[in-house]
């Protein structure tokens, strides 16, 4: 076992920390997207996933995870709560120089981020109750399965790696753990619990757009966390990570104005947040492995791809409300394929190179092995989750709540009271409580 | 020509719209308001805090319209605004000596 | 003396940085809590803290907290301006390899936090001016001397270290000296400024529950930095206590809202806001020294007794206005006394067993004196300040300042406003000038 | 070449992560500053920078910057596309243990934020499209070269490095290079623009001072990674410059405070954050060559000086409609002079002694020299180019437009839509569209 | 029938509503206006620059009320709003031809 | 006396303003509303999705006036908010029995 680097534990901890800011960063991103009456509903989805994930984590989660199984499809159900081995260094694939909590913080996150992600495709009309059940089910059944599949590379002599990281499936950051797994799983959801009543009728513009963009620089500035952490050290691929994830996220959103621009005549900012958050996606999983120009190739065309994307859903009619599958679904597998092309050893030794770079078929094969198991898996086993709670305890709420709003029928609170009773308040102070039922 | 005014509630817009429009009435003009009567508010307890909330939010409906037409259209608003639950509103019908279009300048019924 | 460790350095450097960014995230969540009519106010208290607080450092405010007068009860006063020792390594306790303003720039966040954490208790009806000059008293005969007690360990044979640090009371990052300090100042200053017009009475509903989140998730990000960089340097240590940090205020969140579910029926989000901000304050103090399963207990117990204790202010009559005693107190003292029963030397080496891991009550009492001294001396201290200041200079703004709001009368500004005379406003732009007397 | 440092590296990519986020800041500090009806413009033009500067910086940005051209003038152009050198340490001047990456990701971010902060000057009023078109020349024209200018300090011999550089002129992280750069570029676009209608009759008070306050507060803590983080490592240097950083923000926000008390009565929260940018601003040229109770004076000196510059506007009557004359312009030349009176080399070895420290009157005369040389560039080469746009293009968009507002004419939204439709929202639920024409 | 119509400073709508309860009076509906007068506005100062604010928030109370008793409420409103100092705002009265209760369908004095 | 209500477009309010001053008007109360009448809204995209907003925003400036000035005041106000598209607004006159000054409890046309 080396000696802890602190260098290298810095930047593990301070991602860690990164990456944990990107859920209330997610939280923004949807809750300014939805209309005045689900902002708090949509919000809490996302505190909810960190409060239920975080919890399984000590108790299994990490264990079933990154456990040293020996099996290729999952690690070990161990209820130690965290407690054993908390001096250790990190062994995936090889020994890194770091403590196994920072490792096991680190991890946690992108648990936490990956269904809250999925709540996006839900607005406006899921049960509170059923969404957290759903989390601690899904985190269980799909999410850490697919990460150990993805992310553990075994022990140090590779023993029990997971079976896409042993076929050499190349995803540096998530972009088939997290992103497919949840886009895949939120176009499930929203077959599931149906259209929106208004669904493509009414208007449902933003409320907030100065939220959205809070919510996009949150997750841009978390996602250095979730890419350059992702060398799990502070060194030459941690740095070109960045680089690629700042570049390929510019493009991307450029891509997208692009395309609003020539198409509807104005670039918008939900475009320029959105095609960050493309851009984002698409640049995860191969962020080490191609270089900065082809960054900004993979960006653009993911905000160019991800724009037109995101009306599939009028056209095929399944209110995914936010885009999950426009955005995280087409992105992630955007970018998990951009790898089969644009791949170099030259960016990083261990990766691989992809057809522009004379390594043939054979890499962009792999990648689109691992990210339709991943889609295909994720799909199936979100939609027989959600089909199970919506028979039992039913997983939509009423007409009624969902036209008074669910902020107020669900959390008994609405998200602004701009009004003052006892006067002088913003709008002149009178409306008393507008919170109520009318 | 008269001016009716309705206090409704506000999920209720949509149907008075559609049932004003299903009468061939042109136009309208809405608002927001606040109002108590017979629903006298009710207790809300938050974070540990008991008070009590007094005016309710509703929807100001205008419409101005012909004399002939006023009863229909009352009982069109009526209609539809009704749940019969404490709350439902008021409506009231005033006298309106001239109205005019703004863009024509035209007078009378020829400006509804 | 050691050579400098960047690694280290690299880690409280940034920890110091996301403290800093925990007295606007204070703001924030307090601000946002605040109706329309006082939110600027609220605010600006906080920022006054940090702009008083800093140049106090520099003066003495260092130096009197750690300077080296072999006192376990005060530093030295010393107006060098922090210019000596620039270049030297911290001793405290031990030598740490990191340059003494990085030290002295950390521990200046938590010094900024304090008084910023009691303006809760007091929102709405505070005059400015006093403010100002209360913090500037407070730090210095309240703050300064109390981290000098329990963050001091002395020099490197720890000669002059405070007399709690000195005891053994574990203390390891601030639920003594930052959050029973507040929470009892905190209700000393509602006891010396009344209760608010309107209370028991109006709904004084928080006037934006996104605010309210926001300054959540930006505490709960910077709260990584005050516990995980109170290690010193990137290690396990550090690890430890940001896996701690993140399960426990997990685990609080999910006890607040449970307890909100059960007895009202609905899980609000300014529930799952201050949730998360009892765990982080009650898993402060232990976060090393406990285990992640113990972590999630103490949080989980946290939100479950802070959700209870925020509706005593209105049994007693204290207008407690954003619950600083109960969050802050009762979960500063939760937290204290939790060591004694779940603190494991398995966890920390130099920390303690307490009764759950066979290391009797000694513990226990120890935590209990530290945090009962704490508690006894901030509530009488500032209780006397508070006083004084009223009756001098007048601490609570008049009858009809407050029923105006203090925004415009103290700060001649309203936070919102979203009419716009030019038309094309957000509200299609009339209202002219809604800050004005009317 | 050395060994990579793992804690130089882990600081210099946080602070990379810092640096970015601090261009959503200024977005959010300025489009909370302007009205309702061009929040969305006002901060897309922020990430419009990010998004142009960072595909530039790729394709030749960099390397016109920092590019070994033998050239005190300018890089060289060079289409690698950032490829080359992927695994080589940083040398400028002298080598650091850091990847070249991690150093163009870092100063790539100021090169983002230069543009970005000139766009307050021109609220309410600039084509967006040409905006984007303007971002492009300029950082090509104007920042890479004076970039080159100050930052690049050649090879490890020193050949090659900008004349500024090689001069001696002392500017830390950017006193010259970005605030007085930003800040004679907002005063040349303010007057090619004009000023907008109802200047000096029209309330033309912030949207919504929580947003300001949200941005400056980004600001700030994204402000340590400038400064701290421009030591390119984690040591004595950083700690110094955070800590100063800190102080004399504390002392500027006091100092414009203290002015607005004193001549107006009130204290405004808007002057808070104008203060503590003030602040940041001229603490960045000097931010290790000071001792920390100069950066106080400094800071202090600051916030009364440029609370007393944003008034000249209406004396001289140019629209710079956030003040970035006032707070950039005037705080980075005070900046600057300043390490002329209090420079020493007791702060940091290879800087140098000013007036106070016996130096007399020669680092006095470099620092003016630096400062008045990139004024005057950067005022004539922006007013050429602005105008070039004007005359062609188009740089101001119609009266029509302009009353109506630019969010809705030039982005097609508007940002905040409080009512809903569907009934039940913040409102009550009724006005339908409020972005339109009607 | 009447409808009386307040405007009055935003901080007496408290008081106004108590007075109205104090007279038996059943209902209101209560919206945000500004508006001048007598009171033409004044002058800021907000960060250097100076300009005149002529719009001053005020807050609007309709009262429908029987015709007898119209002369009591509007004296007991201006009792309480009363403040003496400018723009203490304006209350007027106009006939009302019908009011209807919308969740019974009630018409004329017992849909008050 | 009378009461005159304009429904007008929101950047027209200015303009309405200097006119009413330059007639001599001594106060108006303003408030928000929204309406729509031969203007029957629009369809707007956003984001792929297409959608019809019909109620559109606009201004309510209401006049209280002595009878003789009706005509002038509504002549007035038409001439400057006429743009000669649809969706200028309506402009309406009601009969008021009775107006109040809040501050000196004055009444008539003296309380305007
Ligand atoms: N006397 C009144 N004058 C003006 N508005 C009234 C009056 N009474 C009721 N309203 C309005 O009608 C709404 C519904 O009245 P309420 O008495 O609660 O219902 P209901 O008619 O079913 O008893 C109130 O919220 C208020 O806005
Ligand atoms: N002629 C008018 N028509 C309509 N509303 C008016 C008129 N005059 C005044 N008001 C309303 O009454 C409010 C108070 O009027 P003002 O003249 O300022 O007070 P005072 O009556 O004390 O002189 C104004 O803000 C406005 O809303
Ligand atoms: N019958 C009506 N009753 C009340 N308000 C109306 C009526 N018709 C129109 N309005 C108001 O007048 C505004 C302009 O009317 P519109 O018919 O669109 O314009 P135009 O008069 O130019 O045809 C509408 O937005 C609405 O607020």
């Amino acid at each position: 076992m080396p000696d802890l680097n602190t260098g290298d534990t810095a930047w593990v901890l301070i991602s860690a920390a990164l990456v944990l800011l990107m859920t209330p960063g997610l939280a923004f991103f949807y809750g300014g997207m939805v209309r005045a009456k689900s902002v708090l509903n949509m919000m809490m989805m996302s505190f909810a996933s960190v409060s239920v994930v975080s919890v399984l984590w000590v108790l299994y989660g990490y264990s079933l995870t990154f456990g040293n199984s020996g099996s290729a499809w999952l690690g070990t159900f161990d209820f130690s709560g965290l407690s054993d081995g908390i001096n250790d260094m990190v062994a995936n694939g090889a020994y890194y120089p770091i403590p196994v909590l920072a490792f096991a913080s680190f991890q946690l996150m992108f648990a936490i981020i990956t269904p809250a992600l999925i709540s996006g495709a839900i607005a406006d009309r899921a049960k509170f109750v059923t969404w957290v059940i759903f989390v601690a089910i899904w985190v269980t059944v799909v999410y850490f399965p697919v990460a150990h599949w993805v992310f553990d590379f075994g022990d140090t002599d590779t023993t029990g790696a997971g079976w896409l990281a042993a076929k050499g499936v190349l995803d540096f950051a998530g972009g088939t753990a997290v992103h497919i797994n949840a886009g895949a799983a939120g176009l499930a959801l929203a077959l599931v619990l149906g259209k929106r009543i208004g669904f493509k009728k009414d208007s449902m513009r933003p409320h907030s757009l100065p939220l959205v963009l809070l919510g996009a620089s949150l997750l841009w500035f978390g996602w250095f966390g979730f890419n350059a952490g992702s060398a799990l050290g502070a060194n030459g691929t941690a740095a070109l990570a960045l680089m690629n994830t700042q570049v390929a996220t510019a493009a991307a959103l450029a891509g997208w104005l692009i395309v609003e621009k020539v198409r509807d005549g104005h670039p918008t900012s939900l475009g320029a947040a959105s095609g960050a958050v493309a851009g984002l996606v698409a640049i995860t999983p191969g962020c080490v492995f191609v270089a900065p120009w082809a960054a900004v190739l993979i960006g653009l065309v993911a905000g160019v791809l991800c724009s037109l994307s995101v009306g599939l859903k009028y056209k095929f009619n399944y209110d995914d409300s936010l885009d999950v599958v426009g955005v995280h679904l087409v992105g992630g597998l955007w970018g998990t394929l951009a790898i089969g092309f644009f791949g170099t050893t030259a960016a990083t030794s261990w990766g691989a190179n992809g057809l522009f770079y004379g390594g043939g078929t054979e890499l962009l094969v792999k990648q689109a092995t691992g990210a339709f198991s991943v889609l295909i898996f994720s799909f199936v086993a979100t939609y027989i989750i959600g089909m199970l709670l919506e028979k039992t305890i039913g997983f939509r709420i009423s007409r009624d709540e969902e036209i008074e709003g669910v902020d107020i029928t669900s959390h008994a609170e609405s998200s602004y009271e701009l009004d003052s009773r006892s006067g002088g308040g913003a709008f002149g102070g009178l409306l008393a409580g507008n919170r109520s039922e009318g | 020509m008269k001016l009716i005014t309705a206090i409704i509630k506000p999920f209720k817009l949509e149907d008075v719209k559609a049932a004003l429009e299903s009468q061939g009435i042109h136009g309208m003009t809405v608002s927001e308001a606040s109002g108590y009567g017979r629903q006298r508010g009710h207790t809300e307890v938050y974070r540990g805090a008991e008070y009590t909330v007094d005016l309710v939010p509703k929807v100001r409906i205008e419409v101005l319209i012909d004399d002939a037409d006023a009863e229909t259209v009352v009982d069109a608003i009526i209609g539809v605004a009704q749940t019969g639950r404490i709350g439902d509103g008021k409506v009231w019908v005033m006298p309106v000596e001239q109205v005019i279009r703004v863009r024509t300048g035209e007078r009378g019924s020829s400006a509804l």
